[in-house]
């Protein structure tokens, strides 16, 4: 009963801190201030990943979206020029035009939720890394391969264009 | 220099910058303006730099010195002559028995004191000790600087040996009021000289063990080489002199090259940089000149040990110095951190006219903008610290 | 009267989270008494030994005290939330890297199967709380060094997941339990030294990467004292300083302990009929080895400029890493 | 090649030289602590350790060398001559004590150590007293007196000296105006020589002093005996 109540409890708990911080991104004038509400968002996101016994996945959003895109993030809008009083606009204009396809889209995503045949699965407690791992090597190698390539060609590409053009002197 | 040109910006953004500021324009751009110092941990002392930074690229460089002035040269007008003598050692404090060589020299050769041979040799074997001392200080603290504490505790130990040492002799550790106008404060005590050769055979093995520890160590040849190249231009042009000048390969040594104090009657050989490690004048070389310049203080007590002449130290101290012949002389010593010069003027009175000192670190501290522009904070660092400065002979 | 057996496993995690809190505030004590000892002894001093007795045993109690009950000063300009939360954050990251560590083979926060990837994937964390200390603070120097430490952090995740890679490619598991228990029966069946050259290789490229990972000389740029004053944490006094400083210890723990796992057969004995000696014993005792190390080198090492650490690691490290990733992939398929 | 070349030869050197560095410092982590635990150990000083200053007073002729030698005039004197009236007593070589010194103070607060007063002292009454720790709480406490004379005292004994001096001054005037005083002056000359030379600056805060001679007595009642040597001090720099 109360370790059910616990599992509720901190599911709540992920979900508030999710949708929370999220809302924090969104709405927080300081631009700063919403990359750092993010951290709490990805955060959560690998919390609820947790709770579908999907912990590699979990680890990876930690690694891969705290460790290297918020980071990334982080240090772009550090690197902004004008950090001194940047501030996003506050007024909202043309509300009613808004509205439309917010609730365009919002209610696409209510019809896809409510249409969706969710199937119910117990969680498993078992290593998901073995199997991960069989098929990213057999069934899924051409994918992943490729998105491999495509982002050591965005990496050297990004480089390309980092690097100053003046001559090299050694090595 | 080009860096003289650009526009100064005393503290802070201008007013104008800050009307763009508030405007949301970056005035700078990419960089920015970092004070560093007064009381930064690596500005040894008080020595204030405005840096102007793209990124930790350091693109302009400002040092603003001044803050431990203490009106060294209006004091020593209001002083007699021997009273001025702890004022100078107050210049350098760490190698005081040389700043106060440098004034008695000025002293003596205006009232044209010969002082006898146990005299001279007493001040060259003080002078030496301190001299290995200071330099013990510039090489603990240019390796905390870049990183290694425990060289510094080490050299700190040799130098406590020596401050032991002088201690004995004189009865102050760093403030010795040791040599005067004419002679010295005391004789040696009994069996000081012995005491002084045993600290020799204790150097002797600590030399080695520092470069091993630190010299030769790759992570700090990588610090220090090809950063902070002083080409032999640059050093005349800003009047470098010292371990910096010969650093840059210019064989250049007060000691041998206008001996004083009877310094022609010791076999040593003045250390000149030759860039082993990178490029000639590079940090490295400036570390490495006053390491084995050590070694040659080193020779050079050893020697004067041998030949301690008998003699009174106190036979030409004169009675009075109340009236002092009228003139102006100059005399330029080999201090630790360069050149001494004390420039005297008499007017015949028992407190001198006018008291000029030239010292090498002020020059050193001018040279920084010109020889570290470009490189990194972490190189800025390592340069103020190899060009071995003390604030107190900066400012006077 | 409920039962309590549903619950144990829930009282155990309770009980095992405080104790481990307990225990990492504990080694950070004993660290910085080890430091401070360390550092004197290498430089002929004594180090402290005035506060309780022997040795100054009980100066990191008088020194917590003292930050416990220091001024807690925020800078008037400073970024307030975020400069408050930055030290916690930071601690957290520490922390949760103890989730995973094998004390003994049942002394474990949670045996996941992904031991070491998690471990990984936490020190993000701090990263992200070093950057928000940096920022927060509204020091240039404070922003120097959160840049610098960020860099670095991130730079060499890569040199230690390739070196951890070697020992897990052996083991077939990244269970930090299974690891450690394929290491079982003298210290010759020792990841560091089955396949030699490349396991020790690994382990020396992993213990020099993991001192940048946790900020240490000769790679601590971070707070280069001489050079940005304290960096990320120059602004900050009192608790939130200490909280810094337990989770920099705390680091230090975690990346020797994982060492301690995957390469020296965690709560192995080195000789098997040293195993009546208990685990943990063992485990934490390699583990201060290790720590001993670190502070070993960083009373003997200058520190390295910027330009170089990412030379050691793109240059040096990653090479190495790989190719030794290579040879030992090759060993294990070859040995079937 | 070349490059290849160095990129070994850089690790090889980077491996071997922190080795070698981690094997110097592991030497001396056995190596014997060279720490002085202070408070417990005390080093021993050499015998010319210039400490702190200290003054024999009644060995202390009160010849004011020292005071003209310090570089940062710190040592305060004041004398009177010594009378019949005063038993003065003799000093420690026999002599008759001719000057009584009426106040001796030092601000060891401003002191720069450099020895100066002691070398002069013809009589070693300054010396160093061979301890450090001067350390205390006020910086009143580093005024040092060394004078026994209470306050009323000294008070009592200058205007004496004011009044003998007028007297002599007189006196010496009308000698000088009968120019008959050739036989007179040599036998006082080498004793109020350097008392007159040194009571050029001393007489003269003493001399103002005794012009607003109602002020004087309201002095003690203001502050005790360690205010009135600063007191002085202020009006001889002024």
């Amino acid at each position: 009963m109360i370790l059910h109540f616990l599992t509720q409890a901190v599911f709540w708990f992920l979900v508030i801190l999710t949708v929370g911080s999220a809302i924090v991104v969104v709405f927080n004038k300081r631009i700063l201030h919403s990359a750092f509400a993010l951290l709490f968002t990805l955060c959560g996101v690998a919390g609820l990943y947790v709770f579908l016994s999907a912990d590699f996945l979990a680890a990876s959003q930690m690694l891969v979206y705290v460790g290297g895109i918020l980071t990334l993030i982080i240090f772009g809008v550090f690197l902004t020029a004008r950090m001194y009083n940047m501030s996003i606009p506050e007024q909202t204009h043309q509300r009613f035009l808004a509205l439309l396809p917010v609730l365009g889209l919002g209610g696409i995503i209510f019809y896809v939720l409510n249409s969706a045949e969710w199937h119910l699965i117990t969680p498993m407690v078992a290593p998901t890394t073995e199997n991960l791992g069989k098929m990213l090597l057999t069934t899924y190698l051409v994918p992943f391969e490729v998105a491999s390539m495509l982002l050591l060609a965005a990496l050297i590409g990004a480089i390309r264009l980092a690097r100053p053009r003046k001559e090299d002197h050694d090595d | 220099m080009s860096e003289t040109k650009e526009i100064h910006i005393p503290l802070g953004p201008s007013p104008e910058k800050w009307d763009l500021l508030s405007k949301g324009i970056d005035p700078f751009g990419d960089q920015m303006i970092l004070q560093m110092g007064p009381q930064h941990p690596a500005t040894h002392g008080v020595l204030r730099l405005e840096l102007k930074t793209d990124g930790e690229v350091v693109t302009k460089i400002t040092p603003y010195i001044g803050y431990l002035h203490r009106c060294f040269e209006k004091v020593a007008e209001s002083v007699t002559y021997p009273q001025v003598i702890p004022y100078t050692e107050r210049m350098d404090y760490l190698a005081g028995m040389n700043m106060a060589l440098s004034y008695v020299l000025a002293v003596e050769k205006l009232r044209e004191i010969e002082v006898n041979d146990r005299v001279e040799t007493l001040r060259v074997l003080v002078c030496e000790l301190n001299r290995i001392a200071s330099h013990c200080v510039a090489i603990g603290t240019f390796a905390l600087d870049i990183g290694a504490w425990t060289p510094l505790l080490y050299l700190f130990q040799v130098r406590e040996h020596i401050l032991d040492l002088l201690e004995e002799l004189s009865g102050a550790r760093m403030l010795f009021n040791y040599i005067r106008i004419g002679g010295l404060a005391h004789d040696i005590p009994t069996g000081w000289i012995d005491k002084v050769r045993e600290f020799c055979t204790y150097m002797d093995p600590k030399i080695p063990e520092l470069n091993g520890l630190l010299s030769y160590n790759k992570i700090y040849i990588e610090r220090l080489a090809h950063v902070g190249v002083m080409s032999q231009d640059v050093a005349l042009q800003y009047g470098i002199t010292g371990p910096n000048l010969r650093a840059t390969g210019f064989d250049y040594d007060m000691r041998r090259d206008a001996p004083y104090s009877g310094y022609e009657k010791y076999d040593f050989q003045p250390q000149i940089g030759a860039g082993e490690q990178g490029t000639p004048g590079d940090c490295w070389d400036r570390y490495i000149v006053r390491v084995r310049e050590m070694e040659e203080s080193l020779k050079i007590i050893r020697q004067a040990c041998d030949r301690m002449p008998e003699g009174d130290v106190k036979e030409t101290i004169p009675k009075s110095l109340r009236k002092m012949p009228e003139g102006e002389v100059y005399v330029t010593t080999e201090a630790p951190r360069g050149e001494l010069g004390i420039y005297l003027v008499s007017d015949g009175t028992d407190k001198p006219y006018r008291v000029k000192a030239r010292s090498g670190a002020y020059c050193s501290v001018a040279a920084v903008p010109a020889i570290s522009l470009g490189g990194l904070i972490a190189d800025l660092v390592a340069i103020v610290a190899s060009i071995d400065i003390v604030l107190g002979e900066v400012d006077r | 009267m409920i039962a309590l057996e549903p619950y144990l496993d829930l009282i155990i995690s309770v009980v095992y989270v405080v104790g481990i809190v307990l225990f990492l505030s504990l080694f950070a004590l004993f660290a910085t008494w080890l430091e401070r000892k360390v550092a004197g002894h290498i430089q002929d001093r004594l180090g402290p030994m005035e506060t309780g007795g022997w040795h100054g045993w009980l100066q990191p109690i008088a020194d917590a005290i003292k930050l416990l009950i220091k001024e807690d000063i925020i800078p008037a300009a400073a970024d307030k939330k975020l400069f408050k939360l930055a030290p916690y954050l930071v601690f957290i990251g520490s922390l949760a890297g103890f989730a995973v560590l094998p004390f003994a083979a049942n002394l474990i926060g949670s045996d996941l199967n992904i031991g070491v990837y998690y471990v990984i994937a936490v020190t993000s964390l701090v990263v992200i709380g070093i950057l928000m200390a940096g920022w927060a603070s509204n020091n240039k120097w404070s922003m120097y060094g959160a840049m610098r430490s960020a860099a670095q952090m991130i730079s060499y995740e890569i040199p230690v997941a390739l070196s951890l890679l070697i020992p897990v490619m052996m083991a077939g598991t990244m269970s930090m339990v299974e690891i450690v228990d394929n290491q079982a029966g003298g210290f010759w069946n020792w990841y560091v030294f089955r396949t030699m050259p490349f396991s020790l290789i690994a382990f020396v490229i992993y213990f020099w990467a993991s001192l940048a990972e946790v900020n240490r000389a000769p790679f601590d740029l971070p707070e280069a004292e001489s050079e940005l004053v304290a960096g990320y944490f120059t602004e900050y006094s009192g608790i939130r300083w200490a909280m810094f400083f337990l989770a920099e210890y705390g680091d230090m723990f975690v990346v020797s302990a994982i060492a301690a796992t995957v390469f020296l057969g965690g709560w192995y004995a080195p000789f098997p009929f040293l195993d009546i000696i208990p685990g943990p014993i063992w485990f934490i005792g390699k583990t201060a080895f290790l720590v001993f190390v670190q502070m070993w080198l960083r009373w003997t090492l200058p520190r390295l400029r910027v330009d170089q650490l990412m030379y050691v690691c793109w240059k040096i490290f990653l090479p190495f890493s790989f190719a030794n990733l290579l040879l030992v992939g090759l060993w294990v398929v070859l040995k079937g | 090649m070349n490059a290849t070349y160095k990129y070994f030869r850089d690790i090889y050197l980077g491996v071997t030289t922190v080795s070698l560095g981690m094997w110097i410092t592991f030497r001396h982590f056995f190596m014997p602590t060279i720490t002085v635990q202070y408070p417990r150990e005390k080093l021993i000083y050499p015998p010319r350790a210039r400490t702190e200053l200290r003054n024999a007073i009644e060995s202390c002729n009160g010849c004011l060398q020292c005071a003209r030698a310090c570089p940062v005039e710190i040592i305060h004197i004041e004398t009177a001559k010594a009378q019949d009236e005063d038993n003065a007593g003799n000093m420690p070589d026999g002599k008759p004590r001719k000057l009584l010194v009426l106040t001796f103070d030092v601000e060891m607060s401003k002191c720069v150590h450099c020895g100066l007063c002691v070398e002069v002292c013809p009589t070693e009454s300054m010396h160093w007293n061979n301890e450090h720790e001067h350390v205390t709480f006020t910086r009143e406490e580093l005024m040092r007196h060394w004078a026994t004379y209470p306050p009323e005292e000294v008070r009592r004994l200058q205007e004496r000296d004011e009044i003998l001096k007028a007297e002599k001054a007189k006196q010496a005037a009308e000698a000088a105006a009968k120019k008959a005083a050739a036989g007179d002056q040599p036998a006082p000359k080498p004793v109020s020589k350097p008392a007159a030379d040194g009571a050029e600056k001393p007489a003269q805060p003493s001399a103002a002093a005794a012009t607003p001679a109602i002020e004087k007595p309201a002095k003690p009642e203001s502050g005790d005996g360690t205010d009135s040597p600063q007191k002085e001090n202020g009006k001889e720099k002024a």
